[in-house]
């Protein structure tokens, strides 16, 4: 990397400087981190764009050093123990391989870039077959029929991804257990069998998970509920056994708190 | 290259690299504008392209269909296109293939890349054999920035269901995910006419 | 036919036939059922095509891509192709997701704890954006306990890469920092000198 630090006792590469302190030319108690560290958040404004390769080799580099200087720092460095100078040992090679192992696949990753960025200059046929071969193909559409299409779009939609791009700013549903909690004993009565699945459908959202569960787990603990499941990982059938169908919200645990705080 | 002069090469081939990537056929006028040369020249080039194809015994030929220029199979084999298709081709839609044909129905017009994002998984190759079998075609073009091309069924779409319109779709209102999520519990818990 | 031996036509012509009218690579294995070849007299068949394309300077090529062969326009007509197609192209993918995809191609099945140990942060958006892509694809999962999803790379990959197999991935060795590198980081960490 081609950062370069300046200081009183040393000019030149960052990286090499750390060549040079275990090689004993430079002297760690010498160097000023703080000094090293400010020049480099200079360097970084410097730099129209954020560098992250630089950032990040720096960042492990500065590591290193605050790291050598502490351990030539404080006293007893001589005397540690055995074990403690082999776990050290460990963490230092553990290190040293995901160091390795990250620069292997940064270089992968360009060779990765570079294969795409050639191929990319030429352009698949993807025409398929013309209409002369119209009669030939088999029509796929064969015995489907609307409900088909019709359940394909609810299997859709349900098992639709939770949305990467957080509208929370926008709009933060304040899902709460005792709100929750009210909701399901409005609704497990009429349906004594109801799978979690259908009970979430398709809102998946952690605050809606979160406060579901959590009034699930408070139905259980007051015995108004029974918790079935079949398989691992397998769908939990909830089954009301509540025997007067009341309940008192109020008695619920604190959970004035609402699920989304929770998280 | 068979009968054609040899100084016409660039030429003739920039009209082959776009034409074999060309789902349809490309019109001479397109390709007049995109190689700047006249229309007569396209169509004098294509003509003697299509001469010497047919000279070297190629399996494809450049065909004039459709107002436009395209490669297409050789009659003569014919008999293998066939076999291919015949193996080739899926004899029914996976699950996958009609959620996303679902998805174009209800949500259309629709771009991959929403397709894409309600499934969870990159569609365009289930879109492309959903629109090679004319049953999704495209509709449009997206305003937003990208111009995404947008897609919608098809006449032959609803000829095969059955149906009049897009309307006789059973209704799916319910599952719009706008609607604030307690509304939706509620209205998804109401028994339905299939429990 | 430029290099191609005349008698090898009818063969060769089926083989452009079928090519022609596919949408995908067609698989050297289908291309020997359909013709009633060897496998290998299909490799022939198509290196030796592929080359007479190449020498005719054609501005389409054959490319064995993706597990297959496919007809292509040539890499020196981009500028008209690019013109020409106004499809959605999909936009560059960013350093991070550069390196997961490398980690996907190079250690597959791997499960996405295992990308985040080796990226040392967590992994799970960028894995989300590959598989919309359809680069990456669930391909099972992980026996052990809790029984991870496995990703590993699609087909889509391959051909966006104009690679074949996986096997024609460069070693990983390739990149392995070289011993001057490696030995300045083990210096680096090597607690000090016996103090």
């Amino acid at each position: 990397m081609a950062y370069e630090v300046h200081l009183d006792v040393y000019d030149g590469p960052f990286n090499l400087l750390l060549q040079l302190i275990s090689a004993e030319e430079v002297d760690v108690y010498a160097i000023s981190l703080s000094e090293i560290v400010e020049a480099f958040l200079q360097e970084l404004r410097r730099l129209e764009q954020a560098n992250l390769e630089l950032a990040t080799e720096f960042l492990l580099i500065a590591a290193t050093l605050v790291e050598l200087k502490c351990r030539r720092l404080l006293p007893g460095g001589d005397d540690v123990d055995l074990d403690e100078d082999l776990s050290l040992f460990e963490a230092r090679d553990y290190l040293l391989a995901r160091l390795v192992e990250c620069k292997t696949f940064s270089g992968a990753a360009k060779e990765i870039a570079a294969l795409e960025s050639l191929a990319s200059r030429s352009s698949a046929r993807r025409a398929g077959p013309d209409e002369r071969f119209d009669g030939v193909a088999p029509d796929l559409l064969e015995g489907v029929t609307s409900t088909d299409i019709h359940r394909a779009a609810l299997r859709a939609f349900a098992n639709q991804p939770a949305r990467s791009v957080s509208t929370v700013h926008v709009h933060d549903d304040e899902i709460t257990v005792t709100e929750t909690l009210d909701l399901l004993v409005g609704i497990l009565p009429d349906r004594p069998r109801i799978t979690l699945a259908q009970l979430l459908f398709g809102d998946t959202s952690k605050a809606r998970l979160v406060a579901t569960f959590l009034a699930l787990l408070e139905l259980y603990k007051n015995e108004m509920i029974d918790l079935v499941q079949t398989a691992n990982f397998g769908d939990l059938l909830i089954l009301w056994t509540a025997k007067d169908g009341k309940y008192a919200v109020e008695n619920a645990d604190d959970y004035d708190d609402t699920a989304s705080s929770i998280l | 290259m068979g009968s054609l002069p040899p100084d016409w090469r660039p030429e003739a081939a920039a009209i082959e690299a776009v034409i074999i990537t060309a789902s349809e056929p490309v019109s001479s006028q397109l390709l007049s504008e995109l190689l700047e040369l006249s229309v007569e020249r396209v169509d004098e080039l294509c003509k003697v392209m299509a001469e010497s194809y047919e000279a070297e015994e190629r399996g494809f030929e450049l065909a004039h269909v459709g107002g436009g220029y395209r490669f297409q199979s050789h009659p003569a084999y014919r008999g293998y296109v066939e076999r291919f298709i015949l193996d080739d081709m899926p004899s029914r839609l996976s699950p996958a293939a009609l959620e996303t044909l679902a998805i174009i129905a209800y949500k259309q017009p629709i771009s991959r890349g929403q397709i894409a994002q309600i499934r969870g998984v990159n569609a365009d190759g289930v879109v492309r054999l959903l629109s090679q079998r004319g049953y999704v075609e495209t509709v449009g073009r997206d305003e937003g920035p990208g111009q995404a091309i947008l897609f919608g069924t098809s006449r032959l779409f609803l000829e095969r269901l059955g149906l009049n319109t897009l309307e006789d779709l059973p209704p799916l209102e319910h599952f719009v995910p706008d609607v604030s999520t307690v509304e939706l519990l509620e209205q998804v818990l109401r028994p339905g006419p299939e429990e």
